[in-house]
């Protein structure tokens, strides 16, 4: 579904992907784990088209969208849950869930969408008219899941969605990951829980410095030594 | 003997809403105490009372047996509260130096006029602030990136230089607001130990909001378990995993094990 | 690169374009604010030079050139735009400027560098004022002020007066401050001295608060712009007594603003063609405007107009470019014959001229008095 | 009390095209957080582009009015493009700059095409009509700004609250490449955005010419100034603060003319003195919220 | 390079700008003069901008205020005393400034000191507002000092402004000033109350949080400013030799402010070099709109065209360079080394581009 290509980028003066080839297969949950500065948001990013490129190809669904802007990836069903949860505070949740749908217009297909991330998201429901910026930080991650599954996304994209919740809701939300992913949405997702990720992903790539460093199934390389070692704690 | 902090029931709201209700705490000198609770629960609203970023609603905040309550952050800082923020507030634009720098400048005794024409007593407070900082920055072992920009790091040693910042104010109170957030578990277990060892070097007593449970369960004597606003427990490591009305509104069944 | 390259390039031909000049012609420099708030007092301006230099193209035998210089309607311009006459363009002698605010940093400049100015429309005392190479073809704001209040008092009979002045504009703060003093040591009243700055379009407090009040007359010396909307707001509120003003308000797109809200508004002038002092240039200019520019003629336009052929009748005397020669004929100047009458040089450097009176009266400009000095 | 019911009748009507100009203002500012200086020049060109039309190429007056508008509204979204748009990811300040630089440029470019001359802005005979109330005179302009005004505020309040665009222009407002992200056409947007403000800003201007009959290049200066005051008061990026922000501007510089002549001279003084007061206390403006940054 | 060397060398170059000095005021005409002392006003008072919004992140739009305080306490203090009793028609000068006569330096640092008296007490209330609201609270500071300035003649002789301030701005008071300002600031930043104030610039949050009075550091940030911009504003008023409140309106900060953008935020070299642009740019650009010549083609006069260019070369400048021309880099002796050892070696510098 997703095919990463040499891809190499540079900011300002630093070198911060420096080649790197993975893929995402269809239906499957995708895990990039790695020490902070790896590369990992980057890579996200770059993807989504929020960064530019400076050599390297991508391609999506077989075409090449390397040189798309972030509207039209969007559109084609290429979705992001970015780092920070950014949602926006002063909206209300209704109107972040809206915004989510912002490239549709069947209104009764968003409707029954909508019940959907109600289902997943009980909490939501209930604060619907409350101003998204008053949620608690684990409210807000689920507004941030919710509202990207609104524009019926085909790969979601998710940056650390466990960054800076409760261990309670830690859980919570890689139940909620594969449960999305059950139903048929292709997941790419970056992790710094590698545990909690590794548990849950299909195929999994480790990132160091910019690089690809080691890929395996996730199950497999939680036995490995050097994962142990380096991101799992001793 | 008066305790180092005392945090005495005190109460926040905003408009409506309790985000603090009673919050009761006392820390005493060489201490490793932690907060831990979901998210919203008022972990930092408590942290930025004691700090002065904001002002309670109700009741008082002694540090050393003196009311600080009310007082702006610089003040309190001079006091000697020093904290660490959830996300990291590095003054990203200058260099690694320059930021354990500005944290030494509070305890500058020369004047502005006497910096401006660099007279001896000036320069010579200079030169101690600097190798205080470089001393400061050997000691975390960021000083091979003295001169880089503190927004260039990686985000491990922003971490790191952020607590060096706030050791440079010279404070007898450091708090952590979620020192290991984002970490790995490798990073995380060695940010445990560098916790250890400053606090031993550098005397300081140290209170910090954590979800990393692995973190808090090593390195705290105390812990302190907040939800909506109140505190639901209080005490050693071990009775906190084993409550069970934490195990409900935080640490979730399995987790309280792993 | 290329671009930089491209840039350094036409940098270079502006510069070049400049220095290279034309060998016989004598320079004379006119600084005028053509962009800024008073823009349209430039425009104006170059209205009259433009036609006089058209009508009156040579002196010495030599063609004239114009180098118009803007100041941009701000002070610090204005200085540096008369040095760069004086020192980058080496004209002869200068015109300009259309308020006392920027002529006085120019004239400071030009008088130190000795080069004679003449000025056309800046009626403030202190323009000329201890300054040997400035002269002036108006007469000057004590003259007019009190022409006007003596008109208001003894020959409108008004007793009570009211006043509205731009506080951030020297000719109407200078206008003012002689009207006042004039028309209280004759006797009168000034019932309500009111304020307003520049910019300011809404005067319908003001106007509310001079409504209620029981005065004959209400004298505004602005621009004629503002009191096009003072008279209009005025009369809209109720105010039914008399407009007075001055030079400023000999302007036919007042009467175009103010429509019939102008209607007997009274004001000091220069010139007008029906007055004894008008002279048989008075009517040639007037028609030669009209064929010009398609439009009636202005009080500052027929100044310029004067300035410039009071500058060139001088250089003509003098014989020479010489500035001292120049200096002295201006000094010297009696009975010059203007378009807008006869000027005489008094020894400060300002004209001695009568001044007129106009008033509006079916949307015309009609002809009133004559106040000697 | 005649001069009192007076003068709240000329604050009143101050006040309303204060509101006019400030709510385009504070519209621009909401969603791209940018001090807009060219809006009072945007404010000339459409006072300048309805003379043409009426007296140069002798439209009906409604025709004209509707020309100018569009024309306006397609001036501000030029003005956008070329200076605006291609500065989205420089510095703010340099973004303020670039928008003196379209100010000075627009002032300028007017004198040299329009000339500085002022010129007569000639009214219908509808609003040369004088309400007169016992002592009380009030002018039609005033009612029709008022009208115009509030019929404005709607529509807007309509399109921002209630439409697919008023959402994207509230995220693009709070995250750009958030919205982005929400396949947000973020360019699209920002033209719209400028398109309705610079319109309202049109209309503001026309009426203003309608009220006080002269136009001249730099004649959006001090009008502008005045709209931004207005709306830092009512609290910038609220257009309903806006609003209010204008009536309490007017309704102010009339009333301390009106009460207190001696000092007149202070007037335009005294607009700012009460915004630094207001400041003081409320430091995000009357209806501003108060977006404290989350420690 | 070693600290002497480098004193070494700055020593050098003030004494060569001093020779420079001396013969430019020898050779130059008045013309050129003129502008390099504006150029050299415009270098001070940028600089001193750049203090309190470069430095400090704080969006002051008040300079024009600072320096017309500057200017008439100076203006007052040096115009002769008959000179006051010609001028001031409206109402007499009141005392003790009717009857004193100060030398000039005392004059201007008088200037620069009422200046930035006023700025503490505009500073200490106002500084509080941030951003946008602090921007335009200040730029209402100015405005109202200029609406004072027009109400109180018998101080400011009104819109009639003053008259007969004695010329003594020439290049040794305005470089020399300029030299004064850009050592006194440049050490304060290279102090530790500059790096407080940077902190300030950076996260206000996170420098209260380590000691850094938020009030103290703004506010002296402030009077600093302020205390150069009278002066600046003290010199332009003896550049001119006469000063109304019309030179003090806003647009006068936005020069200023333009001044400060486009050299870089920030950079105090910046700052100079997009003073001295600015200045020349405006007065070169003057052919424009006189028609010229080129023999091939000649272009017709069209007054005004000169500020239309200026402002569209301003939009492109900033378009092009959107973190101003210098960004936050400073001149430095070292710089100037390793630029002129690679033009001579290209190759050496290629290498070093890579690494």
């Amino acid at each position: 579904m997703l095919e990463v290509k040499n891809l190499h980028v540079h900011y300002g003066g630093i070198h911060a992907l420096k080649g790197i080839n993975f893929s995402v297969p269809e239906k499957k949950i995708i895990t990039l784990i790695g020490a902070n500065g790896a590369g990992k948001s980057t890579t996200l990013r770059t993807i989504c088209g929020l960064v530019d490129k400076s050599d390297g190809k991508i391609f999506y669904k077989d075409k090449d969208i390397s040189d798309f802007e972030t509207r039209e990836r969007t559109l084609d069903g290429l979705v992001m849950v970015p780092e920070g949860r950014r949602i926006f505070p002063n909206l209300s949740v209704y109107e972040n869930l809206q915004l989510g749908a912002f490239k549709r217009n069947n209104q009764k297909e968003i409707k029954s969408d909508l019940n959907w991330v109600y289902e997943l998201f009980p909490r939501l429901k209930e604060r619907l008219t409350q101003k998204a910026g008053t949620l608690s930080g684990g409210e807000q991650q689920m507004l941030a899941v919710g509202r990207a599954l609104m524009s019926r996304p085909e790969l979601l994209l998710m940056d650390e969605p466990s960054l800076g919740l409760a261990p309670l809701l830690v859980k919570e939300i890689f139940e909620i990951i594969e449960e999305i992913n059950e139903q048929g949405t292709t997941i790419l997702l970056i992790e710094q829980n590698a545990y909690a990720a590794l548990n849950i992903a299909d195929y999994a790539y480790v990132m160091e410095t910019g690089m690809i460093s080691l890929e395996g199934e996730g199950k497999e390389l939680l036995k490995k030594d050097e994962v142990i070692k380096a991101y799992l704690g001793a | 003997m008066t305790s180092l902090l005392k945090v005495d029931n005190i109460t926040k709201r905003f408009g409506g809403l309790t985000a603090v209700d009673k919050f009761f705490l006392e820390i005493n000198d060489d201490e490793i105490i932690g907060l831990i609770g979901p998210n919203g629960a008022g972990k930092t609203t408590v942290y930025n009372m004691i700090t002065g970023i904001y002002t309670p609603t109700e009741n008082k905040v002694y540090f050393k047996g003196e009311d600080i309550t009310g007082l702006k952050p610089d003040k309190i800082a001079k006091k000697g509260i020093a904290r660490t923020f959830q996300n990291i507030r590095l003054l990203e634009n200058l260099t690694v130096l320059d930021n354990v720098m500005i944290g030494t400048h509070l305890r500058i005794k020369s004047g502005l006029f006497s910096a401006i024409l660099r007279l001896p007593g000036y320069k010579l407070e200079e030169k101690q602030l600097h190798e205080k900082s470089i001393a400061l920055l050997e000691r975390v072992e960021l000083l091979e990136f003295a001169n880089e920009q503190a927004g260039s790091l990686p985000y491990g040693k922003q971490r790191k230089l952020e607590i060096a910042r706030a050791l440079a104010t010279d404070p007898d109170l450091l708090l952590l607001d979620e020192p290991a957030a984002g970490m790995n578990p490798q990073e995380s277990h060695e940010l445990v130990e560098f916790i250890r060892q400053i606090k031993e070097e550098f005397g300081v007593t140290i209170f910090l909001i954590e979800h990393d449970m692995k973190v808090v369960m090593d390195i705290c004597e105390r812990i302190l378990v907040l939800d909506y606003g109140k505190t639901i427990a209080e005490g050693s490591p071990a009775e906190i995993k084993n409550n069970p009305e934490v195990i409900k509104a935080y640490l979730g069944v399995d987790l309280a094990n792993a | 690169m290329k671009k930089k390259i491209l840039f350094f390039v036409l940098m270079g031909l502006f510069i070049l374009s400049s220095v290279v000049v034309a060998q016989d012609v004598i320079k004379i420099g006119v600084f005028e604010p053509m962009t800024g708030p008073f823009a349209v007092g430039g425009e104006l301006s170059m209205q009259g030079y433009r036609l006089a230099q058209m009508q009156n193209p040579t002196v010495l035998g030599k063609k004239i050139e114009l180098v118009v210089v803007d100041n941009k309607s701000d002070k610090v311009e204005a200085a540096n735009a008369v040095s760069r006459l004086v020192n980058h363009n080496d004209v002869v002698a200068i015109l300009g400027s259309y308020s006392s605010g920027l002529t006085i940093p120019g004239a400071e400049v030009a008088n130190k560098a000795k080069v004679p100015m003449v000025v056309a429309t800046a009626t403030n005392p202190l323009v000329t004022m201890g300054k040997e190479y400035i002269y002036r073809a108006c007469f000057i704001d004590p003259f007019q002020g009190s022409a006007l209040a003596k008109y208001t008092y003894n020959n409108l009979g008004i007793k009570k007066a009211a006043m509205l002045v731009d506080v951030a504009q020297d000719y109407s703060v200078g206008l003012a401050n002689f009207y006042n003093r004039t028309y209280k040591e004759l006797g009168g009243e000034i019932v309500s001295n009111l304020k307003y700055q520049t910019g300011d379009q809404d005067f319908s407090a003001q106007m509310t608060q001079i409504t209620s009040t029981d005065a004959g007359a209400l004298f505004f010396p602005g621009y004629f712009g503002d009191v096009a909307l003072i008279a209009t707001q005025g009369r809209e509120l109720g105010f039914k007594g008399v407009y007075m003003g001055g030079d400023t308000l000999d302007n036919p797109k007042l009467l175009e603003i103010a429509g019939e809200h102008a209607e007997g508004v009274v004001a000091t002038t220069f010139y007008h063609p029906d007055a004894p002092a008008a002279t048989e240039a008075s009517q040639i200019f007037i028609d030669e405007f009209i064929k010009e520019y398609d439009e009636e003629p202005n009080a500052v336009s027929v100044m310029t107009y004067d300035a410039y052929n009071l500058l060139i009748s001088a250089i003509e005397k003098a014989g020479s470019t010489d500035a001292d020669a120049i200096k002295d004929a201006l000094a010297s100047t009696e009975d010059f014959v203007g378009a807008g009458g006869t000027i005489t040089i008094d020894d400060m450097g300002n004209a001695i001229r009568p001044a007129v009176v106009i008033k509006v009266v079916n949307g015309e400009f009609v002809y009133e008095a004559t106040i000697q000095p | 009390m005649d001069i009192f019911l007076q003068n709240l009748a000329n604050g009143l009507s101050l006040g309303s095209l204060y509101a006019l100009i400030a709510i385009g203002y504070t519209m621009v500012y909401g969603i791209l957080r940018l001090i807009n200086f060219a809006h009072g020049e945007i404010f000339m060109l459409g006072a300048y582009f309805l003379y043409y039309g009426v007296l140069i190429f002798n439209l009906p007056w409604w025709l004209s009015f509707i020309v100018a508008v569009i024309l306006t509204a397609i001036a501000g979204m030029l003005t956008e493009r070329f200076a605006y748009r291609p500065l989205r990811k420089a510095p703010r300040i340099s973004i303020l700059i670039s928008a003196i630089g379209v100010s000075f440029f627009l002032q300028n470019a007017g004198i040299v095409v329009f000339s500085g001359v002022p010129k007569s802005f000639h009214r219908p005979a509808i609003f040369d009509h004088m309400f007169i109330f016992g002592n009380i005179r009030i002018s039609s302009i005033t009612f029709a700004s008022i009208v115009i005004s509030l019929i404005f505020l709607m529509g807007l309040l309509f399109i921002v609250y209630r439409t697919k665009t008023g959402l994207a222009m509230r995220a693009i407002s709070t995250d750009i490449e958030t919205a982005r992200l929400m396949a947000v056409n973020v360019d699209q947007t920002i033209s719209i955005t400028f398109a309705i403000g610079s319109a309202l800003a049109a209309v503001g201007g026309i009426l203003w010419a309608l009220k006080y009959p002269q136009i001249f290049p730099l004649m959006g200066m001090i009008p502008g100034l005045k709209a931004f005051i207005a709306a830092v008061l009512g609290g910038i990026g609220n257009i309903f603060g806006a609003m209010i922000g204008g009536f309490i501007l007017g309704m102010a510089e009339i009333l301390l003319v009106g009460f207190m002549p001696q000092l007149s001279g202070y007037r335009d003084a005294f607009a700012f003195l009460i915004l630094i007061i207001i400041l003081l206390f409320k430091p995000d403006g009357l209806m501003g919220k108060n977006v404290q940054e989350k420690v | 390079m070693s600290k002497t060397k480098k004193q070494l060398l700055t020593t050098g170059a003030l004494i060569l700008l001093g020779i420079c000095i001396l013969w430019a005021q020898s050779n130059f005409n008045n013309y050129t003069l003129r502008i390099l002392n504006l150029s050299a006003i415009y270098a001070i008072l940028g600089v001193s901008l750049n203090l309190i919004f470069g430095f400090t992140g704080q969006f002051s739009l008040g300079h024009a205020g600072f320096m017309a305080i500057g200017a008439y306490t100076t203006s007052l203090l040096i115009i002769p005393k008959y000179y006051k009793e010609m001028t001031f028609l409206i109402e007499p000068l009141i005392w003790p400034f009717s009857v004193l006569q100060l030398p000039f330096i005392v004059a201007l640092l008088l200037g620069g000191l009422f200046a930035a008296i006023f700025a503490i007490i505009i500073g200490l209330p106002v500084l509080r507002l941030r951003g946008d609201y602090l921007g335009i609270a200040t730029l209402g500071f100015a405005e109202i000092i200029r609406v004072i300035a027009n109400n109180i003649p018998q101080i400011t002789n009104g819109a009639l402004g003053l008259k007969g301030i004695p010329a003594y701005t020439n290049l040794w008071w305005t470089l020399g000033f300029t030299v004064f300002t850009i050592f006194v600031i440049k050490r304060l930043i290279a102090s530790s109350y500059g790096r407080a104030l940077m902190a300030i610039r950076e996260n206000e949050i996170a420098a209260e949080a380590i000691g850094v009075s938020l009030t103290y550091h703004k506010v002296m940030s402030f009077t600093v400013s302020a205390f150069f911009a009278g002066i600046g504003g003290g010199l332009l008023a003896s550049l001119l030799t006469t000063i109304d409140p019309r030179a003090f309106m806003f647009v006068m900060t936005f020069n200023i402010l333009i001044v400060v953008v486009i050299g870089g935020l920030g950079s105090i070299t910046g700052t100079v070099i997009a003073a001295f642009l600015f200045n020349f740019m405006l007065e070169y650009l003057r052919p424009i709109e006189q028609g010229f010549d080129l023999g091939f083609i000649s272009f017709p006069e069209i007054p005004g065209l000169r500020m239309v260019t200026f402002s569209l070369a301003l939009l492109v400048v900033i378009i092009y360079n959107q973190n101003g021309l210098m960004g936050k880099l400073e001149f430095t002796w070292q710089g100037l080394f390793d630029f002129i050892d690679r033009i001579k070696n290209p190759k050496n510098s290629d290498e070093k581009g890579v690494s």
